[in-house]
């Protein structure tokens, strides 16, 4: 009864979404809004990844939020488990040679391919989310590989708070210096297409990364070791 | 002395009081003393000033204004008196009380707003001021626990329908003519429509009916006031309830005016003719359930209402005769009604709180200066000559003779018989026939509770002897509302179709009276016999197993029970109850399962899309 | 340099210091969140006579709007954002001797937050913030929820993220619908491009975004959750869960309907709705024994009544359920910060257990009754105000059927003004006579109250003193095209 | 085929939010629920970045010379997406830490037992 | 190339559908995993590869992660 109920309900919707939709053809010109992105964001940017360019300069503010809804989920997934009573020590079953060795060898790789990742986010494809959830993923691996191991919380917490702080040091930064707005790009944009170009845009992806980062291993180690 | 000046001492007199019985019980005594007294003094002292003061203009700019005319002279004199010698009378009563502090600021605090209520000269002030003044006489009313918890709740629910319906008519009024001081709107009302004057009164007459408990609308009243601290049943009888018939005068004559008030349709249907009849009503049914009532406090709120009524007769009736005698008995009735309260809180006191009409008795000789408390309280109830109530009758009742209505002047004269019944229960079960027991010893009521009774009766007899004093400034009240002014005298008031004279009166009583004192006192045959003398068929009866005040009027009783039943309450109660169960199932929506909440929110949706797709009606 | 932008980064940059800090010092975190409010509060001070002269559009980046994401800090962001700091700073110090277990640091981080995504959504001018703000707003409210960790905690918590998670993926996608259609996101852009709501690619997406935010705003059907929240959260949040994050909720649904689409028609469903919303949450709260969830109900009425006296669409009514959504931040503020300690003293929430606490906390509970009495709309506190206001704005219009709305409204006050006076009578009334030894509240935490205590009173007494603000944010809602004009310029 | 290539991604999109839309409305385990909280949040930004497509388009980077400006797909919807992605995983993992202490106080995961707090 | 589109498309809803069917809460998971992960070759296809890429790493494989350590926690069939 109640899934009669909930599709006839839901067919509604998706009556009300394909009158909608009408207006909205598939693969039609772009946007104002976007096509201004991509005529003048290399040039008000210095970033050839134009995504990255809105990203993190145009649309910076909603990335401040972002990482904001990234860290608040950290930190209330902490305070969810934190009163949790914990049923003694777990029992680490440790894993067998070949899995530690290859995680041995892996983890640094993974985080250099993270790094790697977002340090080009102005550039290539990927950046600091992506990287951050590269590294994240190279921790789960030290999880699930060497067992035994564990994350030195407090670096963890130090380096996601600083990685913010970096972000929002930055804004202030553009507040005072730099034409007197908020996350304004104030560096020198440099030459296109190089690594060291886009003014803020790398450093704060960086910080991004190493804030993402922290947060989803902080986020998998919370889920892993507090219940 | 300037208007303001005296609500700042009201209203700072309550806290100075409160924070004063943080640092000793005496010192608040004194200070609330010193209060209510210097109260009566400012407000006698503005005798026959009318001014009118802006005192506020905060309040989203509107004009806040006090004034000052003969009409709230009246009833704030009335007022701070009545809470003076309540206030005396507390002191004693409610010494081992708990949180005796409250007390007194709450008592305080509906004194100044009761006198910023009568002092308002615009209706924003008007209706603060009624506001505080209901809240506090709940948070007043709830002060005896148990049972006075169920009556505050019925208080609070009633005072908020009304103050809803009178913010609703004065935010129309607002909105229509742009301002709320009550002369200007006088004015801006003249002209406009009888449609829009009629709902006016109605819905201020919902407001000031129920602060008045006219019939329909009285259910919060008996169990109020009996479940009060008998010096606040006192002051909410005497003048709190009281505050409807000044809201009355207010509406139906200074406000809406009494050319357009008397002449709102025709014949019985008319809006003064229904209020009448409804004012009667009030007056004969109350009366009959106050006969059954056990409960002094309980037989002395019914008559509260009854009273009420005479009053409403009074005043809708519209002739000169009629308000003079309606306003009059406002003030007689809170002179005995508070009389009789404080004579039966003086028993409560005495008898560590019983006012169990059956098991109380004989407390004449214990407690005399009560007994004749409450002898001239129920004269002055009754309307015996000599005692304010009577002149006050007197007038209602001309008028209505005289206004070509005998059916309301039957009621009204039903009213007094079932009040001559009723209230004789109420003197004979408490202080004739035989003591109680357990009853020889008592607590002797102290002079502080003596004192108020003493002034009260010394003020019936003086009004009921010089009505032309108060008489005199009743008089310019109804020339200031339109009525023609009568005729008044210190002894009384004249007309062409009759006069009252009480000099007459009083020659007449005394010299009977002396010539009937002379006879008995020749010709006595009786010998007084102790209290405990009873016989019943001959054998003597043991004292602790018999006791006659018990059931007194029985066979009536058992008559009357069955057609007596306070009907509106009842139905009131069903409404509550029905209200409640309605409330029960509607909150059942919220079932906890969260599938069922994500429903809502997809119905929410898909009704909206469905609306507009089929009739784009957005 | 008063920038408004600091209203919201200097919050958000000391919620992520405050881990540092915490393993500095565990006993300084407790005042930043008190330090953070005050600078806002000052700042939000100082800029009202600013903002009342001219709008302030902040440019982030320094990139002209539609293109960049702006900050529209007119009357109506600067009136809420001066609440949520004075909210905000009163409920901190509150809460110094309030919360005392749990992960503390972890408390005021996300408390710092959540007033930080409230303050987002009420300056944002750009539709993806207010999304991004609104999702900081639900995510911290829902970690607090449960941050008692005990089980009506958790489970109202999952309940609410369920409805609120459905809620912003439905938001999401109006958003979506919307800019693929006027291919901005900027409001100003969005409601310049919008004439009429009538065609389905506008209706659509339109109830989509409304019934995303309405969910935090808690109009009727969409208010399962508040009950729950409101009731199991600890009473700090509760305050500011009731007192701002709902009434941020429906700020940005009448952005929504006033600036960015312009649907006065359907406005005249709002009303309904608004009523209907009033009456179930007083009828639910009549016969509540759990004093927390029947504030949480009582709010739902408030909430209805705002969004009546809103959708008046006049000049009076939309400043009428402003000040009546400020007389309900203090009053309900008030009422779940003074009901923190009841039940912390008491270790109940029944109103029953409240019996004769009256004597053992005399102050608390006379400051509980303040607050009931300004709810319920008694002078001379400012829910009488307030009322008194939206009752003037409904007759104003003239219309019959708001005069009969307006009935329907009273009897809700009066089965509210039922209740709260029942609780006031258990308070003071019920229980044991004897004398109790006195177990007040802590003196900061009285402090903080009496604050509240006295802008209710204030606003009450004086109401005209914040009225040219809230007409100035009346008329931001009423002049569409101003707020066109002023961001696009 | 014309109706394909027009409308398979809506079809994708909006297959994934009614799919679930309908999870969370009709299954009562909570894991099954927040599955469907993710799929809807999959769905949408399908949605989105479909919306942001043009025929034929190039990702917005200019990764090399000669790419043409006028044939790039719009870059704000991907910025948004970027942004939801993220907050669709904060959601997703505070409603499993929700959901594993809800376990330890209730001893299931079934919604209609988890009925505690209503009315 | 509308074919494989198409045929992906149809695989993710039938994964999406099979999500709702699975007793099993770990083959539920694994489902929705598929589903991000074929959404996120549809972002690449829409030439998104920004959103690919995080779609791919957070969606699919951190998403999993975090959902198969919650069940490992509770219970792993649904009653």
């Amino acid at each position: 009864m109640k899934k009669i109920i909930s599709l006839i309900l839901l067919f509604i919707i998706c009556l009300g979404i394909v009158f909608c939709l009408q207006d909205i053809p598939f693969g039609a010109a772009k946007t104002k809004v976007g096509h201004y992105y991509i005529d003048n964001g290399r040039e008000e940017t210095g970033a050839t990844n134009i995504v990255t360019s809105v990203v993190l300069n145009y649309r910076g503010f909603d990335t401040l939020g972002e990482v904001t809804i990234l860290f608040l989920a950290a930190i209330g997934l902490g305070a969810v488990l934190a009163t949790l009573k914990k049923k003694g020590k777990r029992q680490i079953e440790p894993a067998s040679l070949i899995l530690k060795t290859g995680c041995r060898f892996l983890f640094p790789l993974i985080l250099l391919f993270g790094a790697y990742i977002f340090i080009h986010g102005h550039l290539t494809p990927g950046g600091g989310f992506q990287g951050g959830a590269i590294i994240a993923s190279a921790f789960l691996l030290v999880y699930l590989g060497c067992r035994e191991r564990k994350i030195n919380e407090v670096a963890n917490k130090i380096t996601e708070s600083i990685a913010g702080l970096v972000f929002i040091v930055m804004g202030l930064i553009g507040l005072t210096v730099g034409g007197h707005y908020f996350l304004s790009n104030f560096m020198p944009k440099g030459e296109i297409n190089t690594l060291f170009s886009s003014g803020i845009i790398p450093i704060i992806y960086i910080a991004i990364g190493f804030k993402v980062g922290s947060e989803l291993t902080g986020i998998i180690d919370n889920l892993m070791e507090k219940s | 002395m300037s208007l303001e000046l005296l609500l700042i001492i009201a209203f700072s007199g309550a806290f100075l009081t409160y924070l004063s019985g943080k640092i000793s019980s005496q010192l608040r005594d004194g200070v609330a003393v010193l209060i209510s007294l210097g109260l009566v003094a400012i407000v006698s002292f503005l005798y026959n000033v009318q001014t009118e003061t802006v005192f506020y203009q905060g309040f989203f700019g509107i004009s806040l204004i006090l004034r000052m005319n003969s009409l709230a002279w009246f009833f704030a004199i009335a007022i701070v008196s009545f809470t003076a010698l309540c206030i005396i009378y507390s002191l004693s009563y409610m010494k081992d009380c708990e949180r005796s502090n409250y007390y007194y600021f709450m008592m305080l605090l509906i004194n100044a707003s009761m006198l910023t209520i009568v002092l308002a000269g615009d209706l924003v002030t008007f209706f603060v001021a009624w506001e505080i003044m209901s809240w506090s006489t709940f948070l007043l009313i709830s002060y005896n626990r148990n049972g006075a918890l169920q009556a505050g709740i019925k208080y609070i629910v009633l005072s908020l329908i009304g103050s809803m319906c009178m913010l609703v008519g004065i935010l129309s009024i607002y909105t229509s003519f742009g301002t709320v001081n009550i002369a200007d709107v006088a004015n801006h009302l003249t002209p406009s429509s009888v449609g829009y004057k009629l709902f006016l009164l109605i819905i201020f007459s919902i407001t000031f009916g129920i602060k008045n408990a006219i019939m329909p609308l009285h259910t919060w009243l008996p169990d109020a006031y009996a479940e009060s601290p008998s010096p606040f049943s006192a002051v909410l009888s005497g003048m709190l309830t009281r505050m409807g018939v000044f809201g009355f005068l207010l509406i139906m004559y200074v406000i809406v005016g009494m050319k357009t008030t008397l002449h709102l349709g025709r014949g019985f249907l008319s809006f003064n003719t229904i209020l009448c009849w409804l004012g009667a009503i009030t007056i004969v049914i109350p009366t009959f359930i106050a006969m059954l009532q056990n409960d002094a406090k309980k037989l002395l709120a019914w008559h509260g209402i009854g009273q009420g009524g005479y009053m409403i007769v009074g005043i809708a009736f519209g002739t000169s005769l009629g308000a003079a005698g309606g306003i009059f008995h406002t003030l007689n009735h809170a002179t005995y009604i508070v009389l009789l309260f404080l004579s039966v809180g003086a028993i409560e006191y005495s008898t560590n709180g019983l006012r169990d009409l059956n098991s109380l008795g004989g407390l004449f000789k214990k407690m005399p200066i009560a007994f004749f408390g409450g002898l001239l309280g129920i004269s002055g109830l009754i309307g015996v000559p000599l005692t304010n109530g009577f002149v006050s009758k007197w007038l209602i009742y001309k008028t209505l003779i005289l206004g070509n209505a005998p059916f309301l002047a039957f009621a009204a004269l039903l009213g007094t018989w079932g009040t001559v019944l009723s209230v004789y229960k109420f003197l004979h079960n408490l202080f004739l026939g035989q003591l109680p027991e357990e009853h020889k010893e008592i607590k002797k009521a102290p002079l502080t509770m003596q004192i108020p009774i003493v002034i009260l009766s010394f003020t019936i007899i003086l009004f009921g002897i010089l009505p032309g004093l108060p008489l005199k400034v009743i008089n310019s009240i109804i020339v200031a509302a339109g009525f023609q002014a009568l005729d008044i005298n210190i002894w009384g008031v004249t007309s062409e179709t009759g006069t009252l004279n009480m000099l007459n009166i009083f020659a007449a009583i005394a010299v009977f009276g002396a010539i009937f004192w002379g006879i008995f006192k020749v010709a006595r045959k009786s010998t007084p016999v102790d209290q405990y003398d009873n016989y019943a068929a001959g054998a003597a009866v043991p004292k602790n197993k018999y006791h006659y005040t018990v059931e007194y009027y029985a066979p009536f009783y058992r008559m009357g029970k069955p057609f007596l039943k306070d009907i509106f309450d009842m139905f009131y109660n069903r409404i509550a109850e029905a209200i409640g169960s309605i409330c029960d199932s509607v909150r059942k929506i919220y079932t906890g399962y969260v599938g069922s909440y994500v429903m809502y929110i997809v119905l929410f949706i898909a009704s909206l899309i469905f609306v507009q797709l089929t009739w784009s009606i957005f | 340099m008063v920038n408004p932008i600091l209203l919201i980064v200097v919050p958000l940059g000391l919620a992520f210091a405050l881990p540092i800090v915490n393993l500095i010092s565990k006993k300084i975190i407790k005042y930043i969140p008190v330090l953070a409010f005050l600078f806002n509060l000052i700042l939000s001070l100082l800029l009202i006579p600013k903002v009342l002269e001219q709008t302030i559009i902040v440019k982030i980046g320094g990139f002209h709007p539609p293109f960049g994401i702006n900050l529209f800090v007119g009357p109506v962001g600067i009136l809420f954002s001066t609440l949520i700091a004075l909210a905000g700073f009163l409920v901190s110090i509150y809460a110094l001797s309030y919360i005392k277990e749990g992960p503390k640091e972890k408390y005021h981080i996300l408390y710092l937050l959540l007033l930080t995504g409230a303050t987002g959504v009420v300056l944002t001018g750009d539709m993806f913030n207010l999304f991004v703000f609104f999702e900081i707003l639900c995510i911290s409210s829902y970690a607090l929820v449960a941050y008692l960790g005990n089980k009506a905690g958790i489970e109202s918590s999952i309940k609410y993220l369920i409805q609120g998670s459905v809620g912003s993926s439905l938001l999401l996608l109006g958003i979506g619908l919307l800019y693929g259609q006027l291919g901005t996101l900027n409001m100003a852009d969005i409601a310049n491009q919008i004439n009429s709501i009538s065609s389905p690619s506008i209706f659509v997406p339109m109830i989509f975004i409304i019934t995303g935010l309405g969910i935090e705003a808690a109009i009727f059907p969409l208010n399962a959750w508040l009950p729950d929240a409101h009731s199991s959260a600890p009473s700090s949040i509760s305050a500011i869960l009731s007192g701002i994050a709902i009434e941020v909720g429906l700020y940005a649904v009448i952005r929504v309907i006033f600036t960015i689409f312009n649907a006065s028609s359907f406005l005249m469903f709002f009303v309904f709705l608004g009523v209907l919303t009033l009456l179930i949450g007083e009828m639910s709260a009549f016969s509540q024994k759990n004093i927390k969830r029947m504030l949480a109900y009582s709010s739902i009425g408030q909430i209805g009544l705002i969004m009546f006296a809103i959708s008046l669409n006049t000049q009076l009514g939309i400043s009428a359920g402003f000040f009546q959504m400020i007389s309900h931040t203090l009053g309900k503020g008030l009422l779940f910060l003074s009901v923190g300690f009841l039940i912390y003293k008491t270790g109940s929430m029944k109103i029953s257990s409240f019996e004769g606490i009256g004597k053992k906390m005399p102050i608390t509970s006379l400051l509980f009754t303040i607050g009931a009495f300004s709810i319920v709309g008694l002078p001379p506190f400012a829910g009488f105000a307030s009322k008194f206001m939206i009752i003037k704005a409904a007759l104003t219009t003239g219309q019959l059927l708001f005069t009969v709305l307006i009935g329907v409204i009273l009897l809700g006050t009066v089965i509210e003004g039922a209740y709260f006076f029942k609780v006031i009578q258990s308070i003071y009334f019920k229980g044991t006579t004897d004398i109790i030894k006195r177990d007040e509240a802590p003196l900061i935490a009285l402090i903080s109250m009496s604050i509240f205590v006295l802008l209710i009173i204030f606003i009450g007494v004086y109401p005209d003193f914040i009225a040219r603000i809230l007409n100035s944010a009346a008329s931001e809602f009423i002049n569409r095209i101003d707020y066109i004009r002023s961001v696009l310029g | 085929m014309e109706f394909l290539s027009n409308y398979i991604y809506y079809i994708g999109a909006f297959g994934l939010i009614f799919i679930g839309l309908f999870i969370i409305l009709v299954k009562h385990n909570l894991i099954k629920v927040i599955i469907g909280i993710g799929i809807l949040d999959t769905g949408v930004n399908l949605f989105l970045i479909a919306v942001g497509y043009i025929s034929k388009g190039t990702a917005p980077i200019f990764s090399k010379a000669g790419l043409d400006a006028n044939n790039m797909v719009d870059p704000v919807p991907q910025a948004l997406v970027l942004t939801s992605i993220v907050i669709g995983v904060a959601i997703l993992a505070l409603a499993l830490s929700l959901a594993i202490r809800l376990y330890k106080h209730y001893g299931t995961l079934d919604l209609r037992k988890i009925k505690e707090q209503r009315w | 190339m509308i074919i494989i589109i198409s045929l992906l498309v149809i695989i993710m809803l039938t994964a999406a559908v099979s999500a709702i069917f699975f007793k099993d809460l770990l083959n539920a998971v694994i489902a929705a995993c598929m589903v991000s992960l074929i959404a996120s070759v549809l972002f690449y296809l829409l030439q998104a590869p920004d959103v690919a890429m995080a779609e791919a790493s957070i969606g699919a494989a951190l998403v999993a992660a975090i959902f198969i350590i919650a069940i490992s926690k509770t219970k792993r069939h649904e009653e």
